[in-house]
């Protein structure tokens, strides 16, 4: 059951293969919006692993001992966004209350997470997983990738930032400035994670 | 403005010049330094495309005329791409360096010969209408544009972008220009169902030198690339470090983790030998990595960078979906060369024994 | 069966009630206070995060307000003006002043067809990188640079440098934030109260002959426009002239005193005064008018003013005893004296 | 063969020093009239003790000195005072000067303050008579030498350097004086070096000057000046910056921010050496120097004693230049001079060089950066100049103090190897100048 | 008249996807096929309508501080009735758009126009709001679907487009939707400068 290569192979997948932004196409608003300065972006980053890291253990509770015994599956969309945000929601306050200067890093970015695609995404891909795959996400295996996921997105974040960065110096023609010259940015980076495609450490076993 | 208006009771003085014809020459009024060093960006990259020249020549012997006119193609394709570009945007910067015939030249160098030419067109202007000129044109892009424009065809166009021909000479061992798979491909193939033989790879190593091998036009040569390596090196054109590093990385990462379980056998010997002349290390080594827009700035920064592109061609090549893994960790790093840049600068003079 | 049914409803339900309750207690429990007012102020500013209020943009001022740091006059926001003012301090429940409306001058009209140069600056389109070389390239020292500083800085496009490079400001467009007034390195820009619309626009303090050399429309320091001004509100200090806008308001017959055009007349039409048929021939009018040869008229009959000369400064219309004189033509004559009648 | 010394960096840019190291020094009669700015230094400007119509001689105090960090000024003729009033000053503004109308009667002051038995007198008087002669760094900065030849008693020197490395192209005015003055240029060395009671005296000279490092070292042979010693540096710029004169022989590197003094270590100009010598030895005040004037558009380049304040015009014109093709006019040498824009200012104390050009320099950039980091090579305090000069482009001043702007000192290495042509040395100006002014207002607002 | 302004802002000058730049995930994961584009299209459109018309409705009852929570349930409840109806009647796409059609849920458009329009305006207003902006995204989602579908796999609605041109399947792949959305994008804003005179 605690199989440490199939971990590792979550892991592989979600961070490089799968990676949320390039490769699903989920949480693409963060992902343009806090990616203009590094150092927003290393805070934005955290964020998310936190909150994917909540979001995945807790839906994983609520969808196997809760929505899943009783046949109501259908409503893990509108379950799934209230606990998550009301979660959120919860630790925003706290973080405010008990720890501003951890507030004042990541806090800030908490509100634009609780309603994301990759947040919500990720709690509904691993119980994707329970009701396609004979075998289903132990408990161990969704915290994980719910990590790992976070990890792809913040890694794909701040590369994003860098080149941001970087290229604020480039002459880019008026109407591709902003959005649209960030675009290109993210399918140059698509095109390069291309390169992960296939990326398999234990051919044996992972077939 | 137009609702501004001078008062004209009495005009005075009508011309602007100094009456009493006093003359003043106007010289020229710039900041230091007043010297300049006569080698402009468009020498370099005329001397990276002469570099590229042996290896050209290389792949016409061995691929035959169809790798010239890729080539051919490919180049007109990228200048004429930056032209209209230039044009619609009515840019003032001069077209006139090379780097559009590089890149041009790249992308041809680093597919199939048999490719039909309307896709190396294709990926040429790809390479600089999207990698390249929407960032503003030369400096301005992130990413190496002719390895964009590679795996934008890659990915566009998979099977004729892994579709390769024999070479013109045929065979002199089992691992050579007859096969049409790449060396590499052969090697993993080999590897996978265990008919791996050292003596067929240790013949191979002077086709691979050479050149007489499938793969990619431009890449087949060490020996035209070294030349043409050692030429930049020479004109001080490319840093020796990214190079270096690179292909050490490659070698000593494919001598240790070499599948054979032995380190000192004469299959784990060649290994890592096969490793570096096969599959483009050298043109990734010498020409891509060494792009200057897309690579570190700081000198510590490039040898980063080189052992992550050695790491990752190492990594793709031996358990990713590739059997080339340099192309894509050229530009793989090149998204981390920001975040490289910004934890390696170099220290500066007189940083160490600061006073507070 | 019915049971079934009510799953989704208890389940949702509870966990609503959960979350419900939950939010409840932690927003009382972790309530940390802000200012609602810091919102309410921030929707009225301008947004142009000029800077002019001195703090790191719009938020930043109405952090500052709400929190009582600044006081939100007009003269601190001055893009936003007396309006936004009062209705900041509407929010705060104070009264507001009402502010003079400002617009920045360029107290330089040297372009390449007027001042020389001694040199070609060749370098950064920057008048404090053309400092740094040399001291720029005209041969004035307290001429315009044409380089655009102010032009880069000012957050209502409201500046632009001319083809004989002089920047000019666009009386419409500019808002007096100061920004511009700020940057120049030569500080011949600054702000005059908007329903002024003449200046000086030279800034040289060399002697007069010195200045003839190098630029035809330097001020030579001849002190017309001082003897032009009796209520002294110019004055002469190191070679220039220096107007008190808040002494005098009709700077209009020093400008036309000026041998070398230094001042700048934003008013494009002037209206030009009109003798009416009450006129008894007084002459004081022609006493007073600062233009010879305009009024023109025998004593004791009325008297007539040549439209071409007159400059429209509106001073006899004080003088006439009779009230006899007004302002005829297109434009308005802004805030003369002849409204304190 | 003996080490050589060098740093970390630099360029090599052609020496073109062959039309004058051969030639020597020749003395420029006084003008008719000379401009003497009273602020030649750095700090405060002199202020003037002459009035319009007084007569005064040569040497003659006109200036004095502002405050601490600051020099008196000394007239270089004999006659009367024409004007004192702004003039044109090679840094292109206008600075208060005193002109002064020849006589043409050459009458000196008697130099009656000199100091022959110096290696008695006690150090402090020596300084002061270094600062009455009015003696300042004469390689280009002019910042004043009793200043550094009194250093804070925390901050104790053991290492004096004579910087003979001249690694400016064209010039050769400290190379010649290296070679007529050698015996008073060694005294002068002995002079600073008892001030300040230093333990090790090195003289640095470029290899490319062979006959002076001949010259020096067969002097030096003499047993008492054992205690001196002369290290051969490898020809390349910036061999005589100060901080890289220090890393090349002591191995040191001086803090960011700091001086020299602060590791025990002082340079000093060829020139300003022999200007000590004349000051103590002979009471002679800093009035004339060499000037090199040379130039592709200078018929017959020469090397010049020149009364200070002598407009260069007359200077270009007895080296026959061409009014025609000339381009640029630069005073000091090319990779850090400033260009003029008038031939009417004055020679002042620390020009070491004028040049005629006949070509324009490439101003505005004709690439964008392809970031080669030939900069980041080139530079000798190992800055990023091509991503600093982006932060400052992008008025990003903030970002451009953290990547250490403000540590640049415009040697112009950067810019003469970046082969976009790129003008980092002025970015590099343009940034120095808005953190400074940033810092200026932060402090006012404490 | 006011209803032909409406759908102008809709689908021109607020865009929800190519202007406002709302609803990105959705809009590049499902733009491979004009069919999958044109469905997501409207099952978002019937989500914002309804839950436009819904909030609109209870927009005085809902308390300030929990209005948020609020919206987001009601949108997840027409987003779950949407799940149920394509699963049942259109299984072939609701595998298509697999785990897009919950997320709808937190889709910035339709809690965008919810907090932005719906609450403060009436219900007809809300209603038409609802309607023109999911039009806008169907739209701007048709489009770059039949770019992508036509480069990607030389198809048209299913059908074969062009005879003899390769198809690059780079363009159903996720670069090929960042390129595509990119392009689309510059081109709007283009000539969108170009109409207000902005220069190049």
């Amino acid at each position: 059951m605690m199989n440490p290569i199939s971990l590792i192979e979550i892991s592989i997948g979600a961070i490089f293969i799968n990676n949320f932004v390039l490769s699903r196409f989920l949480g693409l608003c963060p992902f343009f919006g806090v990616s203009k300065k590094v150092s927003s972006a290393a805070g934005m980053g955290m964020a998310v692993i936190f909150v994917m890291t909540i979001a995945s253990s807790f839906s994983w509770v609520i969808f196997n001992y809760i929505l899943h015994p009783y046949h109501i599956e259908y409503l893990r969309t509108i379950v799934f966004i209230l606990v998550i945000a009301g979660l959120v929601q919860l630790v925003e306050m706290a973080l405010q209350k008990y720890s501003p200067t951890l507030y004042e890093s990541l806090g800030i970015f908490l509100p634009l997470i609780t309603t994301n695609c990759a947040v919500l995404g990720v709690a509904i891909i691993n119980t994707d997983l329970n009701q396609t795959t004979g075998s289903p996400y132990t408990f161990i295996e969704s915290l994980l990738n719910g990590i790992m996921s976070g990890v792809g997105f913040s890694l794909a974040l701040l590369l994003m930032a860098g080149i941001r960065e970087k290229t604020e110096f480039s002459p880019v023609p008026k109407a591709l400035e902003g959005l649209p010259i960030a675009f290109i940015t993210a399918g140059l980076m698509a095109l390069a994670f291309l390169g992960f495609s296939g990326l398999n450490f234990f051919p044996a076993v992972g077939g | 403005m137009t609702n501004e208006q001078q008062p004209t009771k009495e005009p005075t003085n009508e011309s602007p010049m100094a009456a009493d014809g006093v003359k003043i020459e106007t010289f020229q009024l710039t900041a230091s330094p007043h010297l300049r060093q006569p080698e402009s960006v468009s020498h370099i990259m005329m001397w990276v495309v002469i570099a590229l020249l042996p290896s050209l020549a290389a792949g016409v012997v061995f691929f035959g005329p169809q790798a010239l006119l890729l080539t051919v193609v490919s180049v007109l394709a990228a200048i004429v791409t930056e032209w209209a570009i230039v044009k619609f945007l009515k840019k003032s910067a001069a077209i006139g360096d090379f780097s559009a015939v590089v890149t041009g030249v790249l992308v041809a160098f680093n597919v199939s010969s048999t490719l039909p030419w309307w896709m190396a067109a294709i990926g040429s202007a790809f390479a600089i209408g999207v990698a390249k000129m929407t960032f503003g044109g030369l400096g301005a892009n992130f990413i190496n544009p002719a390895l964009a424009g590679r795996a934008f065809l890659m990915a566009a166009y998979p099977s004729a972008m892994t579709r390769f021909s024999p070479t013109t000479f045929g065979s002199l061992s089992g691992i050579d220009g007859i096969s049409s798979a790449t060396p590499l491909a052969q090697f993993k193939a080999a590897m996978a169902d265990g008919s791996f033989q050292a003596l067929d790879f240790q013949d191979a190593l002077s086709n691979l030198f050479l050149g007489n091998v499938g793969g990619c036009l431009g890449e087949t040569s060490a020996l035209a690339l070294l030349a043409g390596g050692i030429l930049l090196l020479y004109k001080r054109i490319i840093p020796l470090r990214i190079p270096l590093v690179y292909i050490g990385t490659v070698f000593l990462l494919s001598w240790i983790f070499n599948g054979t379980g032995a380190h000192f056998t004469s299959s784990a010997i060649i290994i890592p030998f096969y490793h570096i002349l096969a599959g483009g290390l050298f043109l990734g080594a010498f020409f891509m990595a060494t792009d200057m827009v897309t690579s570190p700035i700081t000198p510590a920064g490039k040898i980063v960078f080189a052992a992550g592109c050695g790491v990752l061609t190492f990594l793709i090549r031996k358990f990713g979906g590739y059997p080339e893994g340099v192309s894509y960790s050229i530009l793989l790093m090149n998204l981390f060369v920001p975040l490289i840049e910004r934890s390696t600068r170099p220290k500066m003079y007189g940083k160490v024994k600061n006073r507070d | 069966m019915p049971i079934e049914l009510l799953y989704p409803v208890i389940v949702v339900g509870s966990v609503g009630l959960f979350f419900g309750v939950g939010l409840a207690i932690a927003s009382k429990k972790l309530q940390v206070y802000v200012n609602p007012r810091i919102a309410q102020i921030l929707g009225l500013l301008p947004g142009a995060n000029c800077g002019a209020c001195g703090y790191p943009g719009c938020s930043g001022f109405a952090k500052a307000v709400a929190e009582g740091k600044t006081e939100a006059s007009g003269s601190v926001c001055v893009p936003g003006g007396s309006k936004i003012a009062h209705a900041i301090a509407d929010i705060l429940g104070i009264t507001a002043d009402a502010v003079e409306p400002m617009m920045a001058v360029v107290h330089c009209n040297g372009g390449s067809d007027k001042a020389l140069e001694r040199s070609r600056y060749e370098g950064i389109t920057d008048c404090h990188a053309a400092i740094l070389i040399g001291n720029g390239s005209k041969i004035c020292q307290d001429g315009c640079l044409g380089l655009g500083s102010c032009v880069r800085v000012c957050p209502f496009n409201a500046i632009h440098v001319t083809k004989e490079g002089v920047a000019v400001v666009d009386a419409d467009k500019c808002t007096g934030c100061g920004k511009c007034v700020k940057v120049c390195p030569r500080k011949i820009i600054s702000l005059i109260p908007k329903v002024h619309k003449i200046f000086l626009a030279c800034s040289n303090h060399d002697r007069g002959a010195k200045v003839k050399k190098y630029c035809s429309v330097g001020c030579t320091a001849c002190s017309l426009c001082v003897k032009a001004t009796p209520s002294g509100a110019i004055i002469m200090e190191n070679n220039l002239p220096v107007l008190d806008y808040a002494k005098e308001e009709n700077f209009i017959p020093a400008a036309y005193k000026c041998p070398s055009r230094c001042f700048t007349d934003l008013v494009k039409t002037r209206s030009k005064a009109n003798i009416d048929t009450k006129c008894n021939g007084c002459t004081a009018c022609v006493a007073v008018c600062p233009v010879p040869g305009v009024i023109s008229g025998e004593k004791d009959q009325r008297h007539v003013i040549d439209k071409d000369k007159c400059i429209g400064c509106g001073i006899c219309l004080n003088a006439c005893p009779l009230h006899a004189i007004s302002m005829w033509g297109v434009g308005p004559l802004v805030k003369t004296t002849a409204g304190k009648r | 063969m003996p080490r050589r010394y060098t740093f970390n960096g630099g360029v090599h840019p052609p020496h073109s020093k062959s039309r004058t190291e051969r030639l020597p020094i020749e003395v420029f009669p006084a003008p008719k009239k000379v401009i003497i700015p009273l602020s030649q230094h750095i700090g405060a400007p002199a202020k003037p003790v002459v009035k319009r119509g007084d007569r005064v001689l040569v040497g003659q105090v006109l200036g004095e000195p502002g405050g601490f960090v600051s020099s008196p000024v000394h007239s270089s003729v004999s006659g009367s005072v024409l004007s004192i009033g702004p003039y044109a000053h090679p840094m292109g503004r206008q600075i208060v000067s005193i002109e002064i109308e020849n006589d043409e009667k050459n009458e000196t002051i008697a130099f009656t303050a000199s100091i022959k038995a110096w290696r008695d007198a006690a150090p402090q008087e020596l300084v002061q008579q270094i600062q009455a002669a009015g003696v300042v760094g004469m390689g280009g900065a002019g910042f004043p030498t009793h200043v550094k030849l009194s250093p804070p008693s925390n901050k104790p020197i053991d290492i004096l350097i004579i910087n003979g490395a001249e690694c400016e192209p064209f010039l050769t005015a400290d190379h010649l004086l290296m070679l007529e003055r050698t015996g008073d240029f060694i005294e002068g060395v002995l002079i600073l070096k008892k001030i300040l009671n230093a333990k090790k005296c090195f003289i640095g000279i470029e290899e490319n000057k062979p006959d002076a490092v001949k010259k020096i070292t067969s002097l030096l042979n003499d047993a008492r000046l054992r205690e001196i010693r002369l290290c051969t540096l490898i020809a390349k710029y910036p061999q005589g910056g100060e901080k890289q004169l220090i890393r090349a022989i002591t191995g040191r590197e001086v803090p960011s921010g700091g001086l020299p003094m602060d590791i025990g270590c002082v340079v000093q100009n060829v020139g300003t050496t022999v200007a000590v010598f004349d000051a103590v030895n002979r009471g002679i005040p800093l009035y004339e120097r060499v000037v090199t004037v040379t130039g592709p558009a200078v018929g017959s380049p020469k090397n010049l004693l020149v009364r200070i304040g002598t407009p260069i015009n007359f200077l270009l014109e007895a080296c026959s230049f061409n009014q025609k093709s000339v381009r640029k006019i630069i005073m000091g040498g090319p990779m850090m001079g400033l260009a003029l824009s008038d031939v009417n200012v004055p020679v002042i104390k620390t020009t070491s060089g004028l040049l005629a050009v006949d070509t324009t320099t490439p101003a505005l950039r004709t690439y964008p950066c392809i970031n080669c980091g030939h900069c980041i090579r080139a530079c000798p305090i190992n800055l990023v100049p091509s991503r600093i000069a982006k932060y400052i482009e992008k008025e990003n001043y903030q970002a451009a103090e953290e990547w250490n702007v403000m540590d640049c000192m415009e040697c112009g290495s950067c810019a003469y190897i970046c082969p976009a042509k790129i003008n980092l040395v002025h970015w590099m100006k343009l940034g120095k100048y808005h953190v400074q002014a940033s810092r200026a207002a932060a402090a006012a607002r404490k | 008249m006011m209803i032909g302004q409406e759908i102008k802002r809709g689908i021109i000058d607020e865009n929800p996807i190519l202007v406002l730049a709302l609803g990105l995930c959705p809009s590049l994961a499902v733009s491979t096929s004009v069919q999958n584009g044109f469905g997501m299209g409207m099952a978002a459109t019937f989500v914002l309508t309804c839950s436009n018309v819904i909030i609109s409705l209870l927009r005085k009852v809902i308390p300030d501080k929990v209005r948020i929570p609020c919206f987001i349930v009601i949108i997840a409840m027409f987003v779950t009735i949407v799940q149920l109806v394509l699963k049942a009647y259109l299984p072939a796409l609701d595998k298509q758009l697999g785990i897009f059609v919950p997320l709808i849920v937190v889709n910035c458009i339709i809690l965008g126009r919810a907090e932005a329009y719906a609450s403060r305006n009436n219900v007809f207003k809300s209603l038409i709001d609802g309607l023109v902006m999911g039009v806008g995204f169907t739209f701007a989602l048709c489009i770059l679907s039949v770019i992508r579908e036509i480069l990607g796999s030389n198809k048209l609605l299913g059908f074969k487009f062009v005879p003899g041109f390769q198809p690059m399947t780079v363009f159903i792949l996720a670069p090929g939707g960042f390129f595509t959305i990119a392009f689309v994008m510059g081109v709007v804003r283009y000539i969108g400068n170009r109409k207000r005179g902005v220069r190049r």
